[in-house]
């Protein structure tokens, strides 16, 4: 009776023995094949580290082409002779200030989409030249009329942008269209000065910030612009 | 008299109104936000008007050229310069006027 | 007045404008003999690009860019220019500044010899001046620390 | 054509002036900035007309856009002037 007892203890005993070194064999290979693993890891990181350094390389050049290019343009429409001398100059001087500051013009801006950028950005510069304009009528209004009715007040909101191109877009934008002022951007949100009630209550329909987002074509949201577009292919498909 | 300039005087004549009216704007608005209203919307647009109208009267050349450039020049600097001295009038601590108080700027 | 901004719109603005407003400078410089403007004129506006650039990305990176020891090695290349051809006027046998007798040198005739010589004076007014200007904001804006001294002075006017 | 840019430069001419009554009387330095920008964009299209005037526009077109350009850059530092230094 006591001898089952001890030998069913034994093998208990054996049992969970075997059990942990097989525990621990598995933890000794798994820490192993980590380790390998974060060596690995540490190896491609290092790989693409030195592939982004290419890159960037890269990119600096083709900002300093680009660069260099808009300026030459530029240096011919301003300077209008077009002998060597002066075409020469010209070169000279565009190199110069694409070495000088080759990285402030376009330091994160995708340039991959610059075309459907540039037709999105013509298609709706009507729209805003509308809008600067109806604006100026609107200010003319206010100062001409005698009781002049203005009620100014501070609307703050947040934005769902996220480039600092588009935030510049945007508040400028803000800034030249009806009654609005932008007075500071805190960390995305947007401090709004507005000269009476109604053009306060259409900001916060936030159609520009939509037309915008569409221009610089802003990820991850969808556009009212966007939906219109399929719609009116779908119909064309139909 | 030629068609070159018979446009460009309607634009000439609309950015002078609009320059009237951001002068009458900064002198008659109540606070300064206000008249920061006039002098940021109604500068950039009569200046534009008053570029487009000189630079079609011009003629298609550099110089007209260089007038679009001048006007998207100010396109950019005048809003910018706007914001600049609204946010530098917020950090001093300046209060918006609102409707009802005394006037006292 | 010189800590980095925390406002996006006018750095951004000024980022875009600058390289225009430097190549502005460059045009105003070079074509100085057949329009208004000229060394000076052209120095001045380098200078306030400069500026620009000091007012929007901070005291830092400014120096990263031109730091006070360029600026004066700058102001005296530039008038090295200025007087170099102006000496070289006077040891080819005419008077200071006189750019006529350049023409053998340039193997150029006399009236083009002129005009080289004026656009080079000019290249040496402009680099001068836009050194100085850029120095004089410089003190200004740091309350007249030598350079390299304290590293806090961007608080001083905080 | 000539009288009719005489005239519209005239007229800017006032409203000059007009500003320059907000730029000297205006309450506090802000305002006195705001009227000297507001100056400075008038300055630059009457610039521009007496180019037309004289009919030298390649001369003083590039006056008129050094002027916009340091218009901007003053309007900027002193408005950060002011913001550092924490009053008006």
């Amino acid at each position: 009776m006591e001898v089952t007892i001890l030998v069913q203890a034994t093998d208990k005993a054996f049992e969970i023995l075997e059990k942990a070194r097989n525990d621990a064999r598995e933890l000794l290979y798994s820490s192993a094949k980590l380790t390998s693993e974060t060596r690995s890891l540490e190896e491609r990181r290092k790989a693409r580290d030195f592939l982004s350094g290419a890159q960037r390389s890269r990119l600096t050049l083709r900002n300093f082409a680009i660069t260099s290019v808009l300026l030459f343009a530029f240096w011919i429409i301003l300077s209008a002779r077009f002998d060597a001398f002066h075409l020469t100059l010209g070169i000279i001087c565009s190199l110069l200030v694409a070495y000088l500051s080759h990285d402030l013009l376009f330091s994160n801006i995708r340039l991959g989409d610059a075309r459907v950028r540039a037709r999105r950005f013509f298609a709706a510069a009507p729209w805003f030249l509308g809008q600067i304009f109806s604006a100026n009528l609107h200010v003319a209004y206010l100062a001409l009329s005698p009781k002049m009715p203005v009620d100014p007040q501070i609307i703050r909101f947040k934005t769902k942008l996220e480039s600092d191109i588009s935030w510049v877009a945007l508040a400028n934008s803000i800034t030249l269209t009806p009654g609005t002022i932008t007075v500071d951007i805190r960390e995305g949100e947007f401090f709004v000065h507005a000269l009476d009630r109604k053009v306060a209550y259409d900001l916060s329909t936030g159609e520009m910030e939509d037309r915008i987002a569409h221009v610089l074509m802003e990820a991850d949201h969808i556009y009212i612009q966007d939906v219109l577009d399929v719609a009116r292919i779908f119909g064309a498909l139909k | 008299m030629d068609l070159q300039q018979i446009v460009s005087i309607p634009f000439l004549l609309v950015g002078f109104f609009f320059f009237l009216a951001a002068t009458i704007g900064l002198l008659r608005f109540p606070d300064f936000f206000c008249r920061l209203h006039a002098t940021g919307k109604g500068d950039t647009m009569a200046v534009l008007l008053s570029l487009i109208g000189l630079s079609v009267y011009e003629g298609f050349s550099l110089t007209g050229l260089k007038l679009i450039f001048i006007a998207v020049f100010m396109f950019l600097a005048q809003p910018t310069a706007t914001h600049a001295i609204s946010r530098a009038a917020m950090r001093c601590g300046q209060e918006p006027w609102i409707k009802g108080k005394a006037k006292t700027q | 007045m010189t800590r980095v901004t925390d406002d996006i719109i006018i750095r951004t603005v000024a980022r875009v404008l600058i390289p225009f407003i430097q190549l502005y400078a460059l045009y105003v410089i070079m074509h100085g003999h057949h329009s208004p403007g000229g060394g000076f004129q052209g120095g001045v506006i380098f200078g306030a690009s400069f500026i620009l650039y000091l007012l929007t990305h901070g005291l830092e990176e400014a120096k990263a860019r031109m730091s006070e020891m360029k600026a004066g090695l700058f102001s005296s290349f530039g008038l090295l220019i200025y007087s170099g051809i102006g000496l070289l006027c006077l040891i080819m046998g005419s008077n200071y500044l006189d750019y006529g007798r350049l023409s053998t040198i340039l193997r150029v005739i006399p009236a083009q010899a002129r005009s080289l010589g004026i656009l080079g004076v000019e290249i040496g007014v402009g680099i001068a001046v836009m050194a100085v200007m850029f120095s004089i904001f410089f003190d200004i804006a740091t309350g007249g620390e030598p350079p390299g001294g304290e590293e806090s002075f961007g608080d001083r006017d905080g | 054509m000539g009288n009719f840019f005489l005239y519209l430069g005239m007229g800017l001419f006032v409203l000059v002036f007009l500003c320059l009554y907000r730029a000297s009387f205006g309450p506090g330095v802000l305002n006195r900035i705001a009227g000297i920008c507001a100056i400075g964009t008038k300055t630059l299209v009457i610039l521009l007309l007496m180019g037309f005037i004289y009919n030298r526009v390649e001369m003083f077109i590039d006056i008129s856009m050094v002027y916009a350009l340091l218009n901007f850059i003053g309007t900027i530092t002193a408005a950060k002037y002011l913001e550092m230094k924490g009053e008006a």
